[in-house]
């Protein structure tokens, strides 16, 4: 029972680095990215590289990790630059198809569909941390940095500058933002932390393979992030718990047979999404738009 | 002889591809509502086609089922989704969102009711026959040039000859002009839904009897449908029409120097260089930045 | 004369039609200059080229003697360029105090240069123009809350605070109540006598007489006529062209 | 706001706590049951498989209790891999430390791989019976198969091709491990008998475009054509290959055995292997099997319910053993027993281990004649 609570415990902390990094693009950067699993794959790729041909230190996993993803991300910043709305999100989209097809194909790397077996248990400076307690208490050290890393940044002049830019992107400029660098810088934020949440998925599962960075993935992340609550700190969190905890909720519900849980799961948050778009577009913790 | 096949092949892809984004593009240009559950329209249209086939009923009647259903949703759509949104005046991404999870809520749906294999209907018209050495047409290659262009003709007509037509065209850019000609916006907006939503049927049969459905076919199409109204210019029926056409092509055509993984892959590339390059798209006006 | 931001041979057009023909324009320092015309007549389009939001076809600004054409909009900002927009374009998720704070963050990294001490000219900065505006008490309030009035104030307490020599006006009082019009307009002669220089848009032309000092007269792009506000609304040929009257 | 938010978490993690604490409270009193778990899809796309695969172990376990075989009874527990590594590696963390499983039958290559550290780390044996990827074999001490792996299925079907004259062979396989062995396997073994790939063409899992894939196979001027497929995906390929103008001879191996590539029209005269099915055998495992299932189900069993019968009967046999030597049954102690047996009563015959703890089974040739498999060697 432990175990099973460890489990989950485990992978929402994971999910919540990676919805929050999300949160950063989405809510407070304006930024609608549908490629946020691309990012948090190259984290997991460059994590379980490291953790298998070097040591299997978390901290220089996340670091490779984040810097892999950081770089990488100007695949995103660039298109992030040149258009905006509808076009940014078929863009991403875009990316996120390539991607796929890059990652299954890149046997040296990723090991294709067949993935990186083996990852070792992991270490954080000599010592083990393979035990899912410690493991998780790592997770949740993130996770707190992360939250308290984002909540400082957005209470600051940096988040002042991203939700400018969110709101008016031409007054922004107008009063003195370089818009193009802060952009990049937030890009190559939220994908790193993206990436950060790759690694530690990676040590997690011990396994990696394509199917866990597909479009489904960034749907579900994005999904999580909007059905929480975007541009809020407690949002994306409360979506993640809402979204994972889904399923564990519907096999109690006995009348639906079991081969179908997935597709009522999946409606469920389809229909969660549409809902929330209708009457409460802010997400649940999320404020109203105003009384304009 | 490898080409020539391929660009077949790529034709007969590109029309079902150019239908579908044409839809597309006409709902956008009309009401600027990035419809993005045309994939399930398309995913509807080609599931309900099936079903009335296998269910005993004769083609006719199937096709004008999926017709009636594929019309009934857009202008579901439209009235119960996007309107209310619109009411609040709702970001754009707002509506991408609302309409990914009705996306979502049709895929689930479909699974439960079809389960989650292919669903195909079989006929002697997608067998190939031998029309020069080493290259071979199969009947529905003729069927669906033949529907993609007289079509196309018919929407193209229809926009810039009847009253409608131009009313529809002016919707989102002169809606001063709708009162000129006394029509009402919201009535407009409905026969956009109806039309684009009607265009995506023809694809939806094709691809139910050459390669099959599957659930998440909606997610394929919607991702051609997006990719084909950008590389066409956002709005631009004749640009979506024609990018969806070369990318059925290109999809085809690459698969002469590179592994059949990179067919769908090619396509996205050539969406991301436009995007880049020429965010303006084939026929686009400039972007509004 | 070359003003203090000066204009010369500007053009701009958009597919075949010409938003802005071969304007010269210049703004000397201290002098407020109204932008008068009819609705398309190229204002807009003229703050836009200024400000370097597009690209002209050709001509030059300069500002302080410097060229600026072609540069990017947020560098000629920095030179003391303050604007404001007709659909006023505030930060409207953010509080009234956010929305003037980040008009006045310049750095473009994760945090501001300068340290403690230009981080508190920054906030005082902000107070005082919230002061002068009269928003003090909406400091913690959202835009997106804020009633007509007092978005429009919060447009100008975000320029206030930049302290900027040069503030390009769009239509800023349009729509203002009698009260809260002449607030606004002390609020202008105020920054006028210490040393701003103006340009504004405004089709009031009661508010055009108070403020400028200039006005030049734009029609279909092109500057018709620019002096003396009361030589330029005798003319019966341009009062015509304004109130819609074109002859054939 | 926070009060709302908390009630909400805790809504919805209250049901999860308490059926999952009601087992290990079961379990603490006496007469402890061995728990073998299942790591199978029964939600999503493969969901159908789950099916299946459990009615294989059902039954075993339905003979075992009934046989008496071993001094405890036997508790079945399942869990859900949803067919993805993600959810294999999370419900084997379930399998292994809230059910304290002390065997685990699998399916799938990509779960099994997902899955099989986390098992041998807990020291469960883990047995495939569904996947066919070669690189199964040896993936940890713990992990066995009772299903011959697929190269094994390609090196039986060599000698057909010899004797057919078939020489130029085109491949289509998926770009998976599963599909790259296969197309090792080919390039080895192929010149021994005188033949040789003349092309080969990777498709993604979920494609079903096969039109430009059928004009390249045309223009490599193939005599037969191999695809490595598995699912619905089968169907299409087929149907499209004929379609447009592929009409050499197809081959292909077990994954073909579906009752939707049977009712195929294209299908007619395909060749493919698959393990040796005999019911009519006299050997006794075999006979209880074959008219049990007849009994049960109303039909002949396939390769799969054989499989995770078998699967689940090693089990039984090997805990038996340690019963007999009152060894205790865990991790160790299983395979300890089964390197020293090596050699198991199973139906569809005799079936050896090998130190990797892989099967070997009879394969035999098959072609489809009339929506019949059809015995070619």
């Amino acid at each position: 029972m432990i175990a099973y609570l460890l489990n989950l415990a485990t992978l929402a902390t994971v999910f919540g680095i990676l919805a929050a990094s999300l949160n950063l693009l989405i809510g407070y950067a304006g930024i609608f990215s549908m490629a946020h699993a691309v990012f948090f794959g190259l984290g997991a790729y460059a994590g379980a590289q490291i953790a298998m041909l070097l040591v299997p230190d978390v901290l220089l996993a996340c670091l490779a990790a984040a810097a892999v993803a950081g770089l990488l991300s100007l695949c995103l910043a660039l298109p992030a630059l040149r258009v905006r709305g509808e076009y940014f999100v078929v863009a991403s989209l875009g990316l996120q198809m390539v991607a796929i097809t890059v990652f299954s194909e890149a046997h040296a790397v990723t090991g294709g569909h067949g993935g990186l077996v083996g990852i070792p248990p992991a270490t954080l400076f000599g010592l083990n941390i393979g035990d899912p307690g410690a493991f998780l208490l790592v997770c949740l050290a993130v996770l707190a940095l992360v939250l308290l890393g984002i909540r400082v940044l957005m209470r600051g002049s940096f988040g002042r500058s991203l939700m400018a830019i969110r709101d008016s992107e031409s007054a922004a400029k107008a009063f003195g933002k370089d818009v193009p660098r802060i952009k990049t810088l937030a890009v190559g934020l939220g994908c790193a932390l993206a990436g950060v949440a790759g690694a530690l998925f990676a040590f997690y599962m011990a396994f990696v393979n394509v199917e866990s960075f597909t479009l489904e993935q960034s749907v579900l992340v994005m999904a999580m992030v909007i059905i929480g609550g975007t541009a809020t700190l407690a949002g994306p969190l409360i979506g993640v718990l809402l979204l994972l905890l889904l399923p564990a909720g519907l096999s109690f519900l006995t009348f639906i047979p079991p081969t179908e849980i997935g597709a009522v799961q999946q409606f469920i948050y389809g229909l969660a999404m549409t809902l929330l778009m209708i009457f409460r577009p802010a997400g649940i913790a999320g404020l109203s738009t105003g009384r304009r | 002889m490898l080409i020539l096949q391929l660009l077949v092949s790529g034709i007969q892809t590109g029309a079902i591809y150019a239908l579908t984004a044409a839809g597309f593009a006409l709902i956008f240009g009309a009401t600027r509502i990035f419809h993005v559950a045309h994939g399930a329209t398309f995913a509807l249209a080609g599931y309900a086609f099936v079903g009335l086939v296998n269910g005993g009923f004769g083609w006719p009647l199937a096709c004008l089922g999926a017709l009636v259903l594929a019309v009934a949703f857009g202008l579901a759509m439209d009235r119960f989704v996007y309107r209310p949104i619109q009411r609040h005046e709702g970001s754009f991404f707002t509506v991408f969102v609302a309409a990914f999870g009705v996306t979502i809520m049709v895929q689930s749906l479909i699974e439960i009711g079809f389960g989650r294999s292919f669903a195909a209907v079989s006929t002697p018209l997608t067998r190939a026959h031998q029309l020069l050495p080493g290259l071979y047409v199969a009947e529905v290659f003729w069927v669906a040039v033949a529907a993609a262009l007289v079509l196309f003709a018919a929407v193209t007509l229809f926009l810039e000859r009847t009253r409608l037509g131009i009313g529809l065209r002016a919707l989102s850019e002169n809606p001063e002009l709708l009162r000129a000609y006394g029509l009402s916006a919201r009535r407009l907006s409905m026969i956009a839904f109806g039309l684009g939503s009607a265009l995506a049927v023809p694809g939806a049969v094709l691809t139910a009897i050459t390669t099959g459905l599957q659930p998440s076919i909606s997610a394929q199409v919607m991702l051609v449908s997006l990719a084909a109204s950008v590389v066409g210019g956002i709005g631009s029926l004749r640009g979506a029409a024609l990018a969806g056409l070369l990318l059925g092509v290109v999809e085809n055509l690459v698969v002469s120097v590179l592994d059949t993984q990179w067919s769908s892959a090619a396509g996205f590339v050539v969406l991301f260089a436009f995007i880049l390059f020429r965010p303006s798209g084939l026929f686009g006006r400039a972007v509004a930045r | 004369m070359q003003g203090l931001l000066s204009v010369r041979g500007l053009e701009k057009h958009f597919g075949g039609l010409a938003a802005v023909q071969k304007v010269d324009l210049d703004l000397q320092e201290g002098v407020t200059t109204a932008l008068v015309g009819p609705n398309g007549a190229g204002k807009t389009t003229l703050f836009n080229l200024i400000t370097g939001n597009i690209v002209p076809d050709s001509g030059t600004v300069t500002v302080a003697g410097a060229a600026v054409t072609g540069r990017r909009p947020h560098e000629i900002a920095r030179l003391g360029v303050a604007r404001s927009f007709q659909d006023l374009r505030l930060f409207g998720r953010m509080t009234v105090r956010d929305n003037v704070l980040a008009a006045i963050e310049h750095g473009a990294w994760f945090w501001q240069p300068g340290g403690g001490a230009a981080r508190r000219a920054r906030e005082a900065a902000v107070e005082s123009a919230l002061e002068r505006t009269g928003l003090s008490h909406l400091a913690k309030a959202r835009a997106v809350d804020l009633s007509y009035a007092e978005t429009k104030f919060l447009s100008v307490a975000r320029i206030l605070a930049t302290g900027a020599r040069i503030w390009l006006l769009d239509e800023p009082a349009s729509g203002l109540d009698l009260n809260s019009r002449n607030r606004f307009v002390a609020l202008v002669r105020e920054a006028v006598a210490a040393g701003v220089t103006v340009c504004l848009i405004e089709h009031n032309l009661d508010i055009v007489t108070e403020l400028a000092d200039r006005i030049a007269f734009l029609d279909r792009g092109a500057k018709l006529a620019e002096g003396e506000p009361a030589a330029i609304l005798r003319d019966p040929e341009l009062i015509a062209i304004y109130f819609g009257e074109r002859r054939p | 706001m926070l009060t709302r938010r908390q009630t909400l978490a805790a809504a919805m993690a209250a049901p999860v706590a308490v059926p999952l604490a009601a087992p290990r409270l079961a379990r603490a009193q006496q007469g402890q049951p061995y728990v073998v778990g299942t790591l199978f899809p029964m939600a999503g796309p493969n969901a159908e498989y789950g099916g299946v695969f459990t009615a294989g172990v059902q039954m075993a376990l339905d003979h075992i209790a009934a046989d008496r075989m071993l001094g405890r009874p036997v508790e079945l527990r399942a869990q859900d891999s949803q067919g993805t590594p993600q959810g294999g590696a999370t419900g084997m963390t379930k399998l292994a430390s809230v059910d304290r499983a002390n065997y685990v039958l699998v399916g799938f290559t990509g779960v099994s791989k997902a899955a099989a550290p986390i098992a041998a780390r807990a020291k469960v044996p883990m047995v495939n019976g569904g996947g066919v990827g070669p690189d199964l074999a040896g993936l940890s001490p713990y992990f066995w198969n009772v299903i011959p792996l697929v190269n094994l299925e390609v090196r039986a079907l060599l000698p057909w091709l010899g004797r057919s004259g078939l020489k130029k062979i085109a491949l289509i396989y998926v770009d998976d491990p599963f599909g790259n062995a296969i197309l090792a396997e080919l390039r080895r073994g192929l010149p021994e008998v005188g033949a040789s790939l003349v092309g080969t063409f990777s498709v993604p899992p979920g494609s079903q475009q096969f039109a430009a894939v059928a004009a390249k196979v045309r223009d490599a001027g193939a005599d037969a054509v191999y695809f490595a497929s598995y699912g619905a995906q089968q169907s299409q390929i087929i149907k499209q290959l004929r379609d447009n103008g592929v009409s050499q001879q197809l081959l292909t191996y077990s994954g073909a055995t579906l009752a939707s590539v049977a009712a195929l029209p294209e299908a007619e005269g395909l060749v493919f292997t698959r393990q040796a099915a005999d019911w009519s055998s006299d050997d006794p495992v075999t006979k209880r099997f074959v008219t049990d299932w007849r009994a049960k189900h109303g039909g002949d069993p396939g390769s799969y319910h054989q499989n995770y019968y078998n699967g689940t009967r090693l089990f039984a046999l090997l805990a038996q053993g340690l019963e007999k030597q009152n060894r205790p049954v865990d991790g160790d102690g299983l395979r300890a027993e089964l390197l020293r047996v090596r050699e198991f009563a199973f139906v569809g015959g005799k079936a050896s281990f090998d130190d990797q703890g892989c099967v070997t089974m009879p394969i035999e040739v098959n072609k489809l004649q009339g929506g019949q498999y059809v015995r070619l060697s």
